[in-house]
This record gives structure tokens, C-alpha cells and sequence, in this order.
């Protein structure tokens, strides 16, 4: 029995939220703040020949510039967390990735000179006047050209641009001879282009330092407190973790571009001892365009072939990844093992082989945005599937249900085996495409696509799609190149008057964790929801945490939190066996009190945590007090699944794409809060049907990001979607205590390929046998393919 | 220091003097500590720090502190009265209008204003009045239902 | 997100702005296209002038022979006016078209035109209105009429020291008929094609037409080809076909990495043809 | 940005050649340039003020004459810098001798923005272009006019 677990519960962060309450890094004051201001490069890629800051130094507030080579040798470059190394076991290459740039400029928005004046309007004023000369170099972008003869070196130690290249799946021989004895192959050449995260709140850093206790605090808008201060102390600054203390307070909006540790946090940390005042960094929204890490950047060919029937018999991926210009924390992973490993899909295909060249570009940094990897994945194969059944004529739905891999629950029969180094959980993959296909009414809109004559076209499009979420085991992530664990952790500490803190390391920026966590503590305690805090973002009262990512709070975080309770309710059951003088093992716990079985002798909770903390009568040799902590690394990754749905009207005269429906059917394993679920799955959505037809970067030849403002840059607005129909169905994840999947990045891997497809069926279907329009699919790429 | 406004904010009066080129959404952070408005961009688009002045909602980033001189200013802080909740913020909860939260206040700034001018809007109407305001979290779904809830909440509590 | 540092003074009328406006000056009215140069810092005056509170500028009053707005007039008053709405119906449409609710709620008429963007609504719909722009200088008044207003790239006939008060709408029966409509620049909301067509049919002959298009080339201008493709002739798809073949014609087509000049081209036949039709 | 057009003047491809040679000519139809002080042989420093629309600048940078071959074509090269955003021109110019009386010039080239203005100006960038184009033929189609009426 259940009172929260499963319900819609109303979140308890949202009051501060609605009263604008909320405390973001950027509302934050402390005594003696100072305010720094970045100078960056307006070049891609130049010599910095001179830095000069005579002028600006003698401005009006100006504490303290600091340019590249003020930065001592001690202090390391930003670190990547994760290493992948080439083919034939060369190790990756790792160029430093300096704080400031001391010789040579490689992004539009490498840090220059770092200004610091008691007003953010003197800083930004002094900054100004810092003249750097520059000589201007040539730039590449586009990772495919970096890897050519010829091209612009990013850096002098990464030969041809190429951090590494990667294989994984069958070998390419018998991939290629499946696909040459195929009675189809389907081909496309691509790019799933570059998006820019765009969370709403700008990042923003204060650097503490306290000479009183020798100790530093920086306050940084992050999904993952703990892992900035490893990174931090163990990679960059070279100080004591003990000594620092990371608080991630109220953070608007992550989606992956909040993981990283970027240079700003580390610089006003040590700077802040350097002036022995605190100082405070909030980026201008055209900063965060530049210096976001950006999502995406493949360049691919792929080629999937079927037999007479239908059956996928072989794929083989190519693909160019952008990493930008220097390696950010995850983005060695993002296009190898968060999407070469996603490339079997919902299919029984029997030989897959991916092949990637990881490349340096004069660009932002690229690393994981919302999904990381496996929207490449979904977006290659789903693309391939709808288009090959256009060029063979059949129903792409069909086309489907013919190569779902059979169910299995991974308990009564095992997880399932890709071709591509991963195990599925537990899947069921039918029954999210049927009931998708009954929310949508396919026969009659077939039957008003046919008659459709208004001078709009009409396209439907599929996607049905895995992926491997939960972003953990400790020892799975290492083989594959992980430089750090990536558990999580719980600690319940339940109060004498049984109150209940419940200290998490996944931090909450939107996901909810406050109400959803506390579902779980006041069901498995039999509590009030209200007797539950549940704190995160705060290293100091945190004991350890790896973070918000990779749709991984719940299956992880929450699993560490059950954990802790199983240890809370054991200690508890002694000590009430104690009381009721009966054994432990006659008890029985529910709703709130341990009852001797068959009997109505009961101790209630409140009375237990309190003999916890007042032992007087307490069971012999036992420690007082009733706290227990978890680390929790699951057994492997979760594998949520679905089906996506897009329909959409293109007007004919000037090529817009207007979406008319989207109906998604996931299945994330169990649900604890359906309201915050939905809404993790409709936020998904936006972003993925916003990069199938608003957003993109665009990057001129030399570099330049020249739609790098909300000017040029085309967020998503309300108007650009029509209400979401979504349902799911639930097929529990058999490895963890929840049996919970991951939402968060479901709505956005599935979505981007569904929208793409129906514009390509409706041209289909009009007479325009294209094979692509390249995203985002503005108006004038429509037209321009129905009119070429 | 610079000009001498008078501004009343949420009910309260303040005086004080501002720099000329201070952003009215800074003089109310900054100096009033009302850190429930927020920037969430430099080119006017994305909306979190609508306001209302007498009455209207307006980006707070694009008007001058002493443009504000002699002005009433609601921010989101000044929303609730006594403690209850504004229809809008009630209904934000009710629907799960928010997630992160920072665009939160700026998009019921613009909520309020447009249910007095179209008290009984479309579901079309209530999207295409939300333009001038970016969420990336909600897709915007549970927004609309929101300013629904809040719609009606305003027409039986009328 | 921080203007540079400048001075800041308030105007009680216009002939007091007037008095104050030197070379370095610029005049702050709704501020919707000033401030956000000024926070990129793409502008650096040494004064800004304040106008917004001077009240008669904010009036809109319906007159014999035309509608006078104030040029102090946000485009929401525009939206709302229902005197606007019945003799000159586009400008209500294009009204609504503006930015946002917010931005509409400050930003004014008169500091639109002033500022004269290439991809504004304005200048299309007061090029097809026939208006007249009042302006007042040190030495009184003068009036402009809109064909000679808008001269290129941002670029007006105001001089140095002139502020505009008012706009002039006349009431003729091609205003009474007309309409308003535009293909967004998603991101930014400016046109990349707007277009305004004030028509009046003489039976089924066209007697009166006035088309202005914006967001097209560097200055909003109007489609003459066009008009006098349609001039005396019976408005019907067909003459509506083959009257927007030359709509760009003598006019610079802009491009940008959203909408080529080709395709900007392709785009500015199909709105007016969409407004003409509008209007059948 | 690209910038290309082609003008025809009323004088000789080499009165032409000659005009354009003069640094004071160059100052004058070069947009938004006030002053061009000589740094060396062909090249010069540049001040400028640059007002379009919106965006008002203080510039200051090189222009270069590079490339000459006399009387039919040279390259300019310029350096512009602010802080507002950079912008680096090439240029190519072509006279092109039609009569004894008449000359044409054509020059094409690209000028890459880096900085603010290459982020936020995109929108109105070809307009910025046109403008740039009229503003080099009529200042150069005046001053010919003003140094045949002197």
C-alpha cells in the first residue's frame, strides 16, 4: 500500500519558485563582494601578441586584471573526465585547456583577461579597455573538413585534428557483405547539428575565499556540487577538498550544459584568495552562447540494409563528432559510448558496425546536452527507418513491429544482448508503438492524408526509440574510459522527534527531487510527506554525491535513498524489538510503527528515533542515534523506451513546417510522481522538436558564431507547439529497488527524428522525393526542397 | 549618486538616487534586493524579468530605473497578499507550470496582465501571448494549463 | 547587459526636448529599440532625452478627415483603438504583430519610425496608409508625407534636433479597407516580409491601392509595380497572379543565413498576393 | 559580408587610377573613415566613425594598398578595429577603361566581422553592405563632379 509513491503529488519546491523566492547563484550577496568580467576573444582562432591593461587597471573600481600568464604553472588546465583512446590504443589526445589563454586564442570567447572591480558596471567598463593584439589565424568548424589535408590545426599536439577515432559491433567485412547480399540498403548523409542549451538562467560563480578558517567556498550554478570540487581541487587548483566547499543553490535549468567544470568557477575561486575578497562572475547571455558547452555536432553516413521481407539485416554508421576546441568534461563519451552503443535500437538487427572520428574544431567546446549521444543514435536509426520504408513502399510502422526484438522482463528471461557492447534490462517495445499508433487514429489520418488538398502538404512520422539512461555502474563506466565513479549517494538521518533530513548528492534544478524523493522516504518510513526534507547542493552537508545527468536522479540517487532506509528501519526494528521485549524478527513495519506480528503491541517511529537519541532503555552494545548513509552503483544502466508520433502541415507556397500533433507513448519503467514525469517527458519534447525545426548554431568560414543572440538564435516559443498527447506504459527496470527507469531525456531522444520524418513524409506524399532537409528545417530548406 | 527616483514597489515606497544607465531590473536586485525578477538575457527576448508597471507588464531589462520615477512597479514578490497566493501562482502549482523556476516569474507577470484584457482566452491566444517569454523546461504544456486554472480561478472568483 | 555611462534628462514637453537635443543626444521615448543597442553598448550617446512622459504625445483622436496619433502612442494603445480598427484596419493588425505583449506595452509609434529598421511593421503599414508625419523642431512645426519619409537603411528625414509628435492617418476609403500581414523572423519577431495594402474597389475595378512591404530590401518602400499593375483593373486571382511578378523590382533584396534573397523574393510575392487576396 | 558593385565615372582610367591614389580621396570614400594618416609606403592609419541605424562606433584601424597594378587594378586591405567588434576587409579593385572620357570601377571583396557586430548584426548585414557600397560610388561620383566644376 502506497499513499505518495505513484501520485500526483504537488511539489513542495514550488512555493519559493512562485514567490519569487527562489535563490539563484546570481541573488546571492556576501559582504565585501566584488564583481570580475571576463575580456574575450572576438577570433576563432588567433595569436594573442600583446595583452595590455594599463589603461583599464587605472579605471574607476578596478581591484585587480588578471591575464594568462598570471595564472601560476601549479594551476592545471580545465581536466576531461573521461578518456577514450584511439583505435589502435594510442591515447587520446588531451591538449591543456588553460584557465586564461597565455599564446593562442582557439574560440570565439576563450578567455583573454580577467577583470575584477567592486561594481559589475566597473568591471564590465574597465574590461573594455584591456587591448589585446591579436594575429588573426585561419579557422575550421565543421569537424568532417578539420580531419582533411589542408585544414587548420586547432592544436599542434592533435595531428589532423583527431582526438581519437573509435570503432564498436561486428567488423565492417561482414557488415559490408550483409549489406551487399540486402535486397535494400537505405543511405543518408547527414548532419545532426549543433544546439545550444540555452537553459534560461545565465551560469553564474562566487568565489569565497576565508582566510578566518583557511577555506574556500564557491557557489556555481551546477548539476553536481561534489564532482566540481573533485575536479577542481584533485585536477585544477591543486587545494584540499576539505578546504572547499561547493554549493549549488537554486539552478535555472541545466540540460547537461551545468555537468561541466568550466574555467570561470576555478578562476573565481583562486582569485578570490588572490584579492582575499569574494567575487562574483554572472555571464551575459551572449557569454553563454559562447562558452556553453553546445550539444551535438555529428556529421554522418549511414547505411541500413533490409532483406525481401523487411528484416534489417546490417547497419554501418559513420560519423564525424565536433568536440569544439578543447575537451570538456564528458565530451570524449558523448559520441562513442552514449551513441555507438545505442545503435542496435528496438532491433533485432543482426550486424552493426559504428565507426567515429572524434575531431578539434575553432569552436565552443561540445559535450553532453539533454540526451548526450543517444539522440545522434535515435535520430541516425529512425531517420533510416521511415525513409527506407518510403523508397521500399511499405508502412513504417509495419516496417517496425517486423524488427522489435521479442520482450523480456530480464527475470524470467535475461536482459538482452546487443551487438553493440550493452545488455538491455527489460523491454516490451510493441505495445508503446500500438498504442501510439491508436492515440493517433492511423488508418483514418492515412485516409485524410490521401484526401488532403488545401495547398498544404501532410506527413506523419515515426520514431520508436531505447535508450540506456541511469548513468552508472561505477565499474562499467571506468572500462569504458570514466575517470570517476559514478554512484550516488544517500544519507537518512532521521531527527529524535523522527523527522526525517534526507541528504542526497543528485542535485534538484527542475526535476523536482524535493517532492519526488520525499514520496519515496514517507512511503517507505510510513510517514507524513511533510515530516521529509530532503536537502541537496551543498558539499558541506552533502556527505559525497556524483549528480544530476543522464537521467539518472531516481534510478540511482533514489536507489541510494531506499537503501538508506533499509538500514534506518533495521537499526530501528532492534531497537524496538528492545522495547517491545519481543525478537526482531517477529516485528513488522507499516505506516509508521513496528507491531509485534499477531499481536496489537506496537512502538511508533517517533518513539524509536527518540530512544535513538535518549538511550536510556537501548539495547545492549548498540551506537546510539539513527543516521545511515548509502552509496548506491546499480548493476547496470536503465533502458527506458518509446514511441513518438509527429504529424505535421507544410504550407506549399512558402515552405513552413507547422506541427500539428505529438503523441508520445514512453515507457520509463515505474513512476513515482506521473504529474513530474509528464512534465520531464513534455520539456523533452520541446527541445527535441526544437532542433528539428528552430534551432541551430551557425558558424561563419572563420569561425564566428554569428546567431549567437535570442535575435538570430530561434528558441522554441508556446506558440511553435501544439498541447502534447502523451501516455505510457510501464515495464519495471528488474536491477534497481524502484524499478525506475529515467524520464528526463526520453522526450528529447525520441522526438527530434519523428518531426524530421513526417516533414519528409509529407514530401513525399506531395511528389518531392527527397531524401533529407537538413535541420533545423526552416522555412526556406523546405521550400527549397520542394523547389529545387 | 546620479538621479533621485521615487518608486513604489509591491505597496512600498523607496527613494533613492541611481545611475542614469541602472536597468530598472537592476535597481530592483541590486538595490532593493527583489532578486525574484530575473535576467535571463541581453537582447529584450526571453522575459524573466517582466514586471508590471501601473498595471502592465513590461521587461524590466529595457526601461531605465529612473524611466520608473514616480511609477507602481508589482514585481512576482508583491504577488500574494496576506499570504495567499495569486490565482496565477496557485495555479503554476496546481498544473506544474514550473520546473526550474527562474522564467516562473516573468511568465506569470505576463500571464496577469493578459487575462485582464482577455479574461476567457483560447488555448491559441494564451500560446501567442506567451512570445515574449521563454521557459526551456516545461515545453510549455503545463504553462498553458496554468494560466487555464488561473483563467477560470479569476472568472468564478469574480 | 550594462550601458555605457551617460546623462539622463527629462523632457516635460517637446518644445523643451527640442531646446535639449544636441549632436550627442538621442531621445528616449518607448526605448524598445534604444536601450537594447545601448545595453550591447552598439550606441553610446552622451544624453538621452526622456519624452516618455510627456502625456500629449500618448493620444490618439479621431479628426474629420484623419485619425492623429500621438507618436508617444504605444502600439498597444494601437492594438486596442477602435477608431483605428474601423478606418484603418491594418494598423491594428500590424499592432498586434509587434514584438510582444511587453514590448508593446512601451514601445511607441513614433520611436519605431524614428529608428526606422529596415524590418520594422510600421513603415510598410503608414507607406500604404498615405500618412503624414508631424514633426516639431526649434523653429515650430513642419509635416512630411511618407513617401518622403523613410529614405534608406536606417534612415529618415528627420534632421538633427527634430523630434517626430504625431503621425497622420487620412481617412480614405482604401484605409478603410485594408489589411496587414507578415512572415516572422522566429527568432527576433521582426518581418522578414511584411506587407500592407490599402485597396479601394470601384465596382470591381481597383481605384485606389497602396502596397508598403518591410523586412524585404534595406527601407521599407512601396510596391509601385505592383500598384500600378492593379490600377484600374478587375481584382481577381488571375490579375493578382501577374500583378506581383516585378515586387522587388528596383529594390536591393536583403539575405541573411534565415532567409535568402532568393527565397526573401519568393516570400514578398507571396505575401502580397496573400494581402490582395485578403482584400478580394 | 560581401561587398561588390560596379559605377561608371565620367573620366579616363587613368585620371581614375590617379583619383584613387590620393590618400585624401581613399580618406573620403572610404566609409565612416575621417582621416588617413600615412604610416608608410600604401599605408595608412585609419580613424573612424561609423554610425549605421542603430550602431554607433569608434573605429580605428589600417587600410592598405596592396597589390597595385597600374592604371587597372589594386587591392585594398583594411583593419578595423573597436569595441564593438572588429571587421577585416579585402578588396579588390578593377578600373575598367571604356572610352577615352569613361571608366568603370568594379571592386568586389568580403569583409569578416568578428566581436559583437558579428553576433547581433546578421540580421541587417547585407543591408550594412548596400549601404557601404552607395556611400564608396557616391563619394567618389562627388568628388569627381566637385574636381571638375574646381
Amino acid at each position: 500500500m502506497t499513499k505518495y509513491i505513484g501520485k500526483s503529488i504537488k511539489r513542495v519546491e514550488d512555493k519559493r519558485f512562485i514567490t519569487g523566492q527562489g535563490r539563484y547563484t546570481d541573488d546571492i550577496k556576501i559582504n565585501g563582494m566584488t564583481h570580475g568580467y571576463f575580456v574575450r576573444s572576438p577570433y576563432a582562432h588567433a595569436k594573442v601578441k600583446s595583452v595590455n591593461i594599463d589603461a583599464a587597471s587605472k579605471m574607476p573600481g578596478v581591484i585587480k586584471i588578471f591575464v594568462g600568464s598570471d595564472i601560476p604553472e601549479t594551476i592545471a588546465g580545465v581536466p576531461c573526465g573521461w578518456q577514450v583512446d584511439f583505435k589502435n590504443g594510442d591515447t587520446m589526445k588531451e591538449p591543456p585547456h588553460p584557465l586564461l589563454v597565455r599564446n593562442k586564442v582557439r574560440h570565439v570567447g576563450d578567455g583573454v583577461a580577467f577583470v575584477i572591480a567592486e561594481t559589475r558596471a566597473q568591471a564590465k567598463d574597465a574590461a573594455e579597455n584591456v587591448d589585446v593584439d591579436y594575429e588573426i589565424l585561419d579557422a575550421v568548424t565543421c569537424p568532417k573538413k578539420a580531419t582533411e589535408a589542408g585544414a587548420a590545426q586547432v592544436h599542434a599536439d592533435a595531428p589532423g585534428n583527431l582526438c581519437f577515432d573509435w570503432e564498436l559491433g561486428s567488423p565492417k567485412d561482414e557488415v559490408a557483405a550483409a549489406l551487399a547480399s540486402a535486397a535494400h540498403v537505405c543511405e543518408l548523409d547527414f548532419s545532426n547539428q549543433r544546439v545550444v542549451p540555452n537553459a534560461i538562467e545565465p551560469r553564474s560563480a562566487i568565489g569565497h575565499y576565508d582566510s578566518a578558517y583557511d577555506k574556500y567556498t564557491l557557489y556555481t550554478s551546477t548539476q553536481n556540487p561534489h564532482l566540481i570540487r573533485l575536479l577542481m581541487c584533485a585536477f585544477v587548483l591543486g587545494i584540499p577538498e576539505h578546504k572547499v566547499r561547493v554549493v549549488g543553490p537554486d539552478v535555472g535549468g541545466g540540460f547537461g550544459s551545468k555537468i561541466f567544470h568550466y574555467a570561470e568557477e576555478a578562476l573565481v575561486t583562486w582569485s578570490s584568495k588572490e584579492i582575499n575578497r569574494p567575487i562574483k562572475w554572472t555571464a551575459e547571455r551572449s557569454e553563454s552562447f559562447l562558452t556553453d558547452a553546445h550539444g551535438r555536432d555529428h556529421v554522418s553516413n549511414a547505411k541500413m540494409g533490409f532483406d525481401a521481407d523487411g528484416k534489417i539485416v546490417a547497419l554501418q554508421a559513420y560519423t564525424y563528432a565536433n568536440l569544439g576546441a578543447y575537451l570538456s568534461t564528458f565530451a570524449p563519451a558523448v559520441p562513442t559510448y552514449l551513441h555507438g552503443t545505442l545503435m542496435q535500437g528496438l532491433y533485432t538487427t543482426p550486424k552493426v558496425n559504428v565507426d567515429v572520428k572524434a575531431a578539434f574544431t575553432h569552436t565552443c567546446a561540445v559535450d553532453a546536452y539533454r540526451g548526450a549521444g543517444r539522440p545522434e543514435a535515435t535520430y541516425l536509426l529512425e531517420r533510416l527507418l521511415d525513409l527506407a520504408a518510403l523508397e521500399m513502399n511499405v508502412d513504417p510502422a509495419e516496417l517496425r513491429f517486423k524488427n522489435f526484438i521479442p520482450p523480456f522482463d530480464g527475470v524470467e528471461q535475461e536482459g538482452y544482448q546487443t551487438q553493440v557492447a550493452l545488455q538491455y534490462d527489460s523491454g516490451n517495445y510493441a505495445p508503446v508503438l500500438e498504442r501510439a499508433l491508436e492515440m493517433v487514429g492511423y488508418d483514418k489520418f492515412r485516409e485524410e492524408q490521401a484526401a488532403q488538398s488545401n495547398g498544404k502538404l501532410l506527413g506523419i512520422g515515426f520514431s520508436t526509440y531505447i535508450e540506456a539512461c541511469g548513468i552508472a555502474p561505477s565499474a562499467v563506466v571506468g572500462a569504458l574510459g570514466a575517470r570517476a565513479g559514478l554512484f550516488e549517494v544517500a544519507q537518512v538521518r532521521v531527527q529524535p522527534t523522527g523527522k526525517v533530513s534526507v541528504f542526497t548528492g543528485s542535485h534538484s534544478h527542475g526535476q523536482g527531487h524535493e517532492t519526488t524523493f520525499a514520496q519515496i522516504v514517507a512511503d517507505k518510513m510510513g510517514i507524513p510527506i511533510d515530516d521529509v526534507e530532503i536537502i541537496h547542493g551543498d558539499s558541506d552537508s552533502v556527505a559525497f554525491g556524483m549528480g544530476t545527468y543522464g537521467s539518472r536522479s531516481l534510478a540511482v540517487g533514489g536507489s541510494a535513498i531506499v537503501n538508506s532506509i533499509d538500514k534506518v528501519l533495521e537499526k530501528g526494528a532492534k531497537i524496538a524489538a528492545h522495547l517491545l521485549e519481543a525478537s526482531a524478527d517477529d516485528l513488522e513495519y507499516a505506516e509508521g510503527k513496528w507491531t509485534v506480528k499477531g499481536t496489537d503491541k506496537s512502538v511508533a517511529f517517533g518513539d524509536v528515533s527518540l530512544t535513538a537519541y535518549v538511550p536510556h532503555n537501548y539495547p545492549e552494545g548498540m551506537e546510539p542515534g539513527l543516521d545511515f548513509n548509502a552509496f548506491y552503483d546499480p548493476a547496470n544502466f536503465t533502458y527506458p523506451f518509446g514511441a513518438h508520433v509527429a504529424i505535421v502541415e507544410i504550407d506549399k507556397e512558402t515552405g513552413e513546417v507547422k506541427l500539428k500533433r505529438f503523441i508520445a507513448v514512453d515507457d520509463v519503467g515505474n513512476v513515482i510522481n506521473p504529474m513530474i514525469v509528464d512534465g520531464q517527458i513534455h520539456g523533452g519534447l520541446a527541445q527535441g522538436i526544437g532542433q528539428a525545426l528552430h534551432e541551430g548554431t551557425v558558424y561563419d568560414d572563420t569561425g564566428q558564431l554569428i546567431n549567437g543572440s535570442y535575435m538570430d538564435y530561434c528558441m522554441p516559443r508556446a506558440d511553435d507547439f501544439p498541447s502534447f498527447e502523451i501516455d505510457r506504459t510501464v515495464t519495471p527496470c528488474p536491477h534497481n529497488p524502484l524499478g525506475v527507469k529515467g524520464a528526463g531525456e526520453a522526450g528529447t531522444i525520441g522526438s527530434t527524428p519523428a518531426v524530421v520524418n513526417a516533414v519528409i513524409d509529407a514530401l513525399w506524399k506531395g511528389g518531392f522525393k527527397v531524401k533529407d532537409v537538413p535541420m533545423p528545417m526552416t522555412p526556406e530548406r523546405v521550400w527549397t526542397a520542394m523547389n529545387n | 549618486m546620479g538621479h533621485m527616483i521615487k518608486v513604489n514597489v509591491n505597496g512600498k515606497e523607496h527613494s533613492g538616487g541611481v545611475e542614469a544607465r541602472t536597468l530598472l531590473v537592476d535597481y530592483l536586485r541590486e538595490d532593493l534586493g527583489l532578486t525574484g525578477t530575473h535576467v535571463g538575457c541581453d537582447t529584450s527576448s526571453c522575459g524573466s524579468c517582466t514586471i508590471h508597471i501601473d498595471g502592465k507588464a513590461v521587461k524590466s531589462c529595457t526601461m531605465l530605473a529612473v524611466q520608473a520615477d514616480g511609477c507602481n512597479v508589482t514585481t512576482v514578490e508583491g504577488l500574494a497578499t496576506n499570504g495567499n497566493l495569486h490565482p496565477m501562482q496557485e495555479g503554476f502549482k496546481e498544473e506544474h507550470g514550473l520546473q526550474c523556476g527562474f522564467c516562473t516569474p516573468g511568465m506569470m507577470m505576463t500571464a496577469i496582465d493578459f487575462l485582464k484584457t482577455n479574461p476567457k482566452p483560447s488555448e491559441d491566444e494564451i500560446r501567442h501571448a506567451l512570445e515574449g517569454n521563454f521557459c526551456r523546461c516545461t515545453g510549455y504544456h503545463n504553462i498553458v494549463k496554468s494560466i487555464q486554472y488561473a483563467a477560470n480561478k479569476m472568472q468564478t472568483s469574480v | 547587459m550594462i550601458p555605457s555611462s551617460f546623462e539622463y534628462k527629462r523632457a516635460n514637453s517637446v518644445s523643451e526636448a527640442v531646446e535639449m537635443i544636441d549632436a550627442d543626444a538621442q531621445i528616449l521615448s518607448g526605448g524598445h529599440s534604444l536601450i537594447p543597442a545601448l545595453k550591447l553598448r552598439l550606441n553610446n550617446p552622451g544624453t538621452l532625452i526622456d519624452i516618455s512622459k510627456i502625456d500629449a504625445l500618448k493620444e490618439i483622436s479621431d479628426n474629420e478627415k484623419s485619425i492623429t496619433i500621438g507618436a508617444g502612442a504605444t502600439h498597444a494603445s494601437i492594438a486596442s483603438s477602435s477608431v483605428l480598427e474601423k478606418h484603418a484596419p491594418m494598423m491594428v493588425q500590424a499592432a498586434r504583430e509587434i514584438g510582444d505583449i511587453q514590448v508593446r506595452n512601451v514601445g511607441t509609434i513614433g520611436g519605431s519610425i524614428a529608428h526606422a529598421d529596415p524590418a520594422a511593421d510600421w513603415p510598410a503599414v503608414l507607406l500604404a496608409s498615405n500618412a503624414t508625419v508631424v514633426i516639431q523642431n526649434k523653429d515650430g512645426n513642419r509635416e512630411v508625407d511618407i513617401d518622403q519619409f523613410f529614405k534608406g537603411f536606417y534612415e529618415t528625414a528627420l534632421n538633427e534636433g527634430e523630434i517626430i509628435t504625431a503621425i497622420r492617418i487620412p481617412k480614405t476609403a482604401a484605409n478603410k479597407n485594408s489589411v496587414y500581414v507578415k512572415f516572422k523572423q522566429p527568432a527576433s519577431r521582426f518581418a522578414i516580409v511584411g506587407c500592407a495594402v490599402a485597396l479601394d474597389k470601384d465596382g470591381g475595378n481597383v481605384a485606389d491601392v497602396r502596397i508598403g512591404l518591410t523586412g524585404v530590401s534595406e527601407s521599407a518602400y512601396r510596391a509601385s509595380s505592383v500598384e500600378k499593375a492593379l490600377s484600374g483593373n478587375t481584382l481577381d486571382d488571375g490579375l493578382i497572379e501577374s500583378a506581383v511578378a516585378d515586387v522587388t523590382e528596383g529594390n536591393a533584396v536583403m539575405s541573411d543565413h534565415y532567409a535568402s534573397e532568393k527565397y526573401r523574393k519568393h516570400l514578398a510575392g507571396v505575401y502580397v498576393k496573400r494581402a490582395l487576396r485578403k482584400l478580394l | 559580408m560581401i561587398v561588390e558593385g560596379t559605377h561608371e565615372f565620367n573620366v579616363s582610367a587613368t585620371e581614375l587610377w590617379t583619383i584613387l591614389m590620393d590618400p585624401e580621396v581613399l580618406a573620403k570614400i572610404t566609409p565612416g573613415v575621417s582621416k588617413l594618416e600615412l604610416l608608410g609606403e600604401d599605408l595608412y592609419k585609419t580613424v573612424s566613425e561609423i554610425k549605421i541605424g542603430p550602431v554607433k562606433g569608434a573605429f580605428k584601424g589600417k587600410l592598405e594598398v596592396i597589390d597595385k597594378n597600374e592604371p587597372s587594378s589594386f587591392t585594398i586591405q583594411m583593419e578595423q578595429l573597436s569595441k564593438i567588434g572588429n571587421a577585416h576587409a579585402k578588396v579588390e579593385m578593377n578600373i575598367l577603361s571604356l572610352d577615352e572620357n569613361r571608366s568603370s570601377l568594379e571592386f568586389a571583396g568580403k569583409a569578416n566581422l568578428s566581436g559583437l557586430i558579428a553576433r547581433t548584426g546578421q540580421r541587417v548585414l547585407s543591408g550594412v553592405a548596400n549601404v557601404i557600397i552607395k556611400e564608396v560610388f557616391s563619394s567618389l561620383e562627388a568628388h569627381i563632379i566637385e574636381n571638375k566644376i574646381a
